[in-house]
């Protein structure tokens, strides 16, 4: 049906204006629309991850292995699919808070699952790698190279460079330090060392923030010419035609 | 893993373990203030006292990742909110953009109200899922803040780029916001436009610093002496390495 | 801020660790304070400050009668005493609407001395007397060393409630023991009724102590009375209220922010304007790297893209995407394509199919369930997974067992949690070569990856800036390209109206100045 | 009921994430692995449906109570035919496909325009509003680092493009970042201890 996925299409293109010249209007006034089009957003977005938690999850790992255990499928992992099944059900209780408590080992098990991959993730991605990209900060491959071939003007610069990345890394880690010596709140200040490098920490850490915050607002103006340019794409083609 | 990886687990568990038994906390005296929890402090007695309602936001991370750290932090900071809030006219709201995390707050709530000896006005409806994608879970947080029908909302999660505009909404109605995010992305949003922001790891701090356990007191503890030795293991590290290109 | 002593942390620990600590506890203590007092707390003025805090929470226990979750759940000494307020508050509103219904005979409740405590509960008379004792408490504050500033936080000190007050004043500094018999309350000794005497509470609340009936001051007036003084507290409790309330932007701002921002990405658009000039070729080296990645992959290479994009940064990645992919399939690359965001497979069609405008060269593995645990398993065991089996054995992927049979790993993302992720897991498992198109927001943290040691992302094309240079290296035009002068009209009036709007008010003279975020330890 | 019950589910827990973690680097206990992670797999899409119940049951009562009723009808209504039509149809679907496309991706990349506006608004309001030191660093970085993001008004400023902005952006934001990421590991690791030794207990509802 060729006309009527074009007429679809159409259709779903002016849907997309409308909504997209709705939201934007918040930014004039907050008004009953908006409101309207968030909800319709919460809507359909969370209908969508419900169906495809069930076609794409709940339906092969769970469903579907029953229905093979119910068909006599001898491949099936008996003990897996008890354990599966048995987690669904203790997790379901928890729709009923007068019997919700029933469920609490399987959100135990969720819980326990996610600290070891917190702790995992957070030792294997982010605080080894980083320890060594840190000691790497005077970028040595190229201060070699520099040092060899004489450059020492731009050997000096990496030097420079290293130093400052060092000293915010450092100062910035010791910005967090919780601890004081002091036993009341007014003379609560970490120790003499850790302040003067949290000064600078404080210095660092907001032109990180910046760069962030910079980063953030580049990719929403860009995401903002693509809506505006969506709106006249659509306004051009209602105008030739 | 690598043995690295290993011992450095090792190290964290240990540190922990040993902070908790020798209950270092309280031996060692204060930590450092942070302005964030004074004034959410100061918003829960408020909102206590006006009969207005508080709102944790618990963020969109999933429990199956590193961002369920995030998500225990705020759990955790619900759970002392709870305590003192939930009997009040407007019992607190809990709002999460992940379904299972929706699940752990409503746990935590339904506790605190047995405490309390209110288990019969509990509802999960004080556990909201409010939409199951980031922009989804903003939008659902923008209507309530952008009416007051929150006085105060601590963001403290997993959130990405869609926190600016629950903070705007928060900015429009003149509502306390807090936030808290393990994204750094979103902490620098937060930090330009939360009334607090909490960077860095601060935000694994917060049961702690609202009154926590003995172990979550350890474990900042732990943090500080880890903290001390990457910063060391950085600098020595550095130093071998610039001596080796010199020599 | 002060770390709260008074509570009792070890409620909160792990069975097996109280175990554990009570045995390290060598000191025979024989009292039930044994399990809060730490065995090397020596130092004696920190004992007193832990104990005229502790008295602080005296009152704690009666409102949250022992029940099946008390064990792990105390309440920190100052939330205790908001919520204890709070509670005194509304048993008080009760009560009066009982007295008016009946008699002004105080019922006795009969079993748990708590209740029984709530009964001898304020009214507004010994609420006034509390109110007294409160003054009486505050102001000597200074003399008494022993109560270390910080112990009592000053936000605190205003609302301090009434049974609270009389606990930790000087009156009640002499009377340490009831405290700590009375934590125990809570504790595994709940109702022996051998350790918890009832009758201090009761005097305490019922108030033989009360230093004057002076005014009757109702509720109302007392919660009145706590905010004033709260606004008068001190300097630094006014910096905070002030900056606490931080103007509302007005209308008129929002309605010139997106009037200029609209226009300026119009302009352009409307003139179809190419003048702005792109970023230099090879002036990136992530960008050139990433091309170099690509440009010497083998023929019919197989190219395992995880697209983590979300709906809401679709319109930015696909800019930045675009060139890259189009790269690949210009390498006949076989793609396959994988997820773990829902809608991610589906945006990853439109991409192909609107963007690329192909059907046919790439394999849609699907969405990939679970998150980082997910990706882990499929890093480790990528036929386990739940994707969709049949396009396994589609003759591409026959030969694919691993995830290092693949000759690349492109990670397309609009955040960098989920690039995170993929670098976190998959370098756990392979050494495969993996590179990203990002969203320009999640750059800066993917930047930091590709600097770290070993190097774990090869290469990084990051929003329209990135796409720019690549669409150079590569000598054609794209979507970067056809937005790049609009973007540099966009940013060009974002700087204008950030600089404009804040600074107008310090470049006008006479215009008063908002509140102002105190200066303190905000980083 | 939860007295001991809770027990049982630290136990669970504390059981579930220690094996986990040394099935990580133990590759013999790649079944266990395998095995766990596919029941927390198998868990959370369970748990996304309790959620779509939630959502369900929330603004069922707000209907109920009018409150708000018109926005929950549009939301439950958005959500219960999306839901259908993507069963009914699968992802690939023609309507569930435009539901997607036309409603789903626009609405949201709007949010994201939006918020454009919103953050350029924020860092004048940041500007405008906040004399402390931190925040006069934020903002001065802010403007240096977009003056050499792009041409501004098709004009390239070469100093900025080319020396400024990436002295910002490699140099001097690098160190920080990398602290910060350090800092959120360490968080990120002592939280997870800390249930992995049962102290934290979120579960014991």
């Amino acid at each position: 049906m060729p006309i009527a996925a074009d007429s679809l299409s159409l259709i779903g293109t002016v849907v997309a204006g409308i909504l997209t010249v709705i939201v934007l209007s918040f930014a004039i006034k907050d008004n009953a629309v908006f409101r309207l089009a968030l909800y319709l957003l919460i809507g359909v977005s969370a209908g969508y991850a419900g169906a495809i938690a069930i076609e794409d999850v709940i339906f092969p790992e769970l469903l579907l292995p029953i229905i093979e255990l119910l068909s006599a499928n001898p491949e099936i992992n008996l003990v897996d699919l008890a354990m599966r099944t048995v987690l669904t059900i203790l997790l379901l209780t928890k729709l009923f808070p007068r019997i919700a408590p029933i469920g609490n080992p399987a959100t135990a098990l969720l819980v326990g699952v996610g600290a070891a991959l917190a702790i995992a993730g957070a030792v294997q991605g982010s605080i080894l790698p980083q320890i060594g990209a840190a000691g790497n900060s005077f970028d040595t491959d190229s201060l070699r190279l520099a040092l060899l071939g004489g450059y020492y003007v731009e050997g000096t610069g990496l030097l420079i460079q290293g130093g400052i990345t060092l000293l915010a890394t450092v100062g910035t880690l010791a910005y967090f330090h919780f601890g004081t010596n002091a036993s009341d709140s007014e003379s609560a200040k970490r120790p003499a060392i850790m302040e003067w490098l949290a000064w600078i920490g404080r210095v660092f850490i907001p032109i990180t923030l910046a760069s962030l915050f910079a980063a953030v607002l580049l990719a929403t103006l860009t995401a903002f010419i693509e809506r505006i340019d969506f709106l006249l794409n659509l306004l051009r083609s209602f105008t030739a035609n | 893993m690598t043995s690295l990886e290993i011992g450095f687990i090792a190290l964290g568990f240990a540190l922990i373990l040993v902070f908790s038994l020798l209950g270092s906390g309280r031996r060692n005296g204060t930590f450092r203030e942070i302005k964030a929890f004074s004034r959410l402090r100061k918003n829960i007695e408020l909102s206590v006292e006006d009969g207005t309602r508080l709102h944790v936001s618990l963020g969109r991370g999933g429990l199956l990742g590193p961002q369920s750290a995030a998500a225990f932090a705020g759990l955790n900071l619900l759970r002392e909110v709870s305590q003192v809030a939930s009997d009040s006219d407007q019992p607190p709201l809990a709002t999460t953009g992940e379904a299972v995390l929706a699940l752990l707050a409503q746990d935590t709530l339904r506790a605190n109200y047995k405490t309390l000896n209110i288990g019969e006005e509990f509802s999960n409806r004080y556990a909201q899922v409010v939409g199951l994608s980031a922009m989804a879970y903003s939008a659902g947080l923008m209507s309530p803040i952008l009416d007051n029908e929150v006085s105060a909302s601590a963001l403290v999660g997993n959130f990405g780029e869609e926190v600016g505009l629950i903070t705007t909404a928060g900015q429009r109605s003149r509502s306390f916001t807090l936030g808290g995010s393990d994204g750094l992305s979103s902490q620098a949003i937060l930090f330009a436009s939360a009334n607090e922001a909490l960077i860095g790891e601060e935000l694994y701090a917060s049961a702690a610093y609202l009154g926590g356990s003995t172990a979550q007191e350890a474990s900042l503890r732990g943090q500080d002496i880890l903290r001390i030795l990457i910063a060391l293991s950085i600098i020595g590290l550095a130093l071998s390495n610039l001596i080796d290109v010199v020599l | 801020m002060t770390y709260n002593y008074s509570q009792d942390p070890e409620e909160q620990l792990p069975d097996w660790l109280k175990a554990l600590r009570n045995q390290q506890d060598e000191e025979p203590v024989a009292d039930e304070t044994a399990a809060e007092k730490p065995a090397e707390d020596t130092d004696g003025s920190k004992e007193e400050e832990e104990e005229a805090s502790e008295i602080v929470e005296t009152n704690i226990p009666q409102e949250s009668p022992p029940s099946a979750d008390v064990e792990e759940e105390t309440d920190p000494d100052w939330l205790a005493e908001i919520r204890q307020r709070h509670q005194e508050d509304s048993t008080a509103d009760e009560r009066e609407i009982r007295d008016d219904l009946e008699d002004t005979q105080p019922r006795l409740i009969s079993t748990p001395p708590e209740e029984k405590v709530e009964e001898h509960a304020p009214s507004d008379e010994q609420l006034s007397e509390a109110f007294d004792e409160m003054e009486t408490i505050e102001s000597p504050e200074p003399e008494g060393e022993e109560l270390a500033p910080g112990e009592v936080p000053s936000w605190l000190e205003a609302l301090r409630p009434a049974g609270a007050d009389k606990a930790s004043g000087p009156a009640s500094a002499t009377q340490p023991s009831p405290r700590k018999e009375r934590k125990e309350e809570q504790g595994p000794l709940a109702g022996l009724s051998g350790v918890l005497p009832v009758e201090p509470e009761i005097t305490q609340i019922g108030g033989g102590k009360s230093h004057s009936g002076q005014l009757e001051i109702s509720r109302i007036q007392k919660q009145h009375r706590s905010t004033l003084e709260e606004m008068i507290a001190g300097q630094s409790a006014t910096s905070e209220t002030v900056s606490q309330k931080v103007a509302r932007p007005k209308p008129w701002l929002g309605w010139l922010v997106a009037g200029a921002l609209l226009l300026a990405s119009l302009l352009p658009l409307l003139s179809a304007s190419e003048s702005a000039p792109l970023p230099a070729a090879n002036t990136v080296p992530a960008v050139s790297a990433l091309y170099d990645l690509i440009e010497d992959l083998p023929q019919s290479a197989a190219v395992l893209v995880a697209f983590e994009v979300q709906a809401s940064l679709y319109g930015e990645v696909e800019i930045a995407a675009l060139s890259v992919v189009d790269h690949l399939v210009e390498k006949e690359a076989q793609i396959n394509i994988v997820s773990t965001h829902p809608t991610g497979p589906a945006l990853a069609d439109r991409l192909m199919r609107e963007g690329i405008g192909e059907t046919e060269s790439y394999l849609n593995l699907g969405y990939l369930s679970g998150g980082m645990a997910a990706i882990r398993h499929f890093a480790s065991h990528p036929r386990e997974t739940n994707l969709l089996p049949s396009l396994w054995n589609a003759p591409a992927l026959q030969d694919l067992e691993t995830l290092s049979d693949f000759d690349l790993l492109l990670i397309i993302s609009s955040d960098a949690d989920d690039a995170r992720a993929w670098i976190e897991q998959v370098g756990a498992e392979t050494s495969q070569d993996m590179a990203a198109v990002s969203s320009a927001q999640a750059s800066p943290l993917l930047y930091a990856y590709l600097q770290s040691e070993p190097a774990t992302l090869k290469g990084l094309v990051g929003g329209i800036q990135g796409a720019a240079s690549y669409e150079n290296l590569r000598n054609q035009d794209g979507a970067a390209r056809y937005y790049w002068d609009s973007y540099s009209y966009v940013l060009g009036a974002a700087i204008l109206l950030i600089l404009s709007i804040g600074l107008y008010k310090r470049i006008l003279p006479g215009e008063p100045q908002q509140a102002a975020q105190s200066e303190e330890e905000k980083p | 009921m939860s007295k001991w019950r809770a027990p049982f589910s630290t136990a669970i827990a504390m059981a579930t994430g220690i094996l986990l973690l040394i099935s990580l680097f133990v590759p013999q206990l790649n079944i266990v692995r395998a095995s766990l992670l596919g029941w927390a797999i198998l868990l959370s899409a369970v748990a996304l449906l309790l959620g779509l119940v939630n959502l369900f049951q929330v603004h069922l009562h707000n209907i109920r109570n009018k409150e708000k009723g018109i926005y929950s009808f549009v939301l439950l209504a958005g959500m219960i035919t999306t839901f259908l039509i993507t069963i009914v149809q699968g992802r690939e679907g023609v309507l569930a496909d435009w539901l997607f496309n036309s409603v789903q991706v626009p609405l949201e990349s709007s949010l994201v325009a939006l918020l454009a506006i919103s953050l350029t608004l924020m860092a004048a309001r940041l500007i405008q509003e906040r004399k402390d030191m931190a925040s006069q660093i934020f903002a001065a970085t802010l403007v240096l680092i977009l003056l050499g993001s792009a041409p501004i008004f098709g004009l390239d400023l070469p100093l900025f493009s080319s020396v400024i902005t990436p002295f910002i952006s490699r140099v001097l934001s690098l160190g920080g970042l990398r602290a910060l990421l350090i800092g959120v590991g360490l968080g990120t690791l002592a939280t997870g201890i800390r249930i992995l030794i049962g102290s934290d207990r979120p579960f014991s509802g």
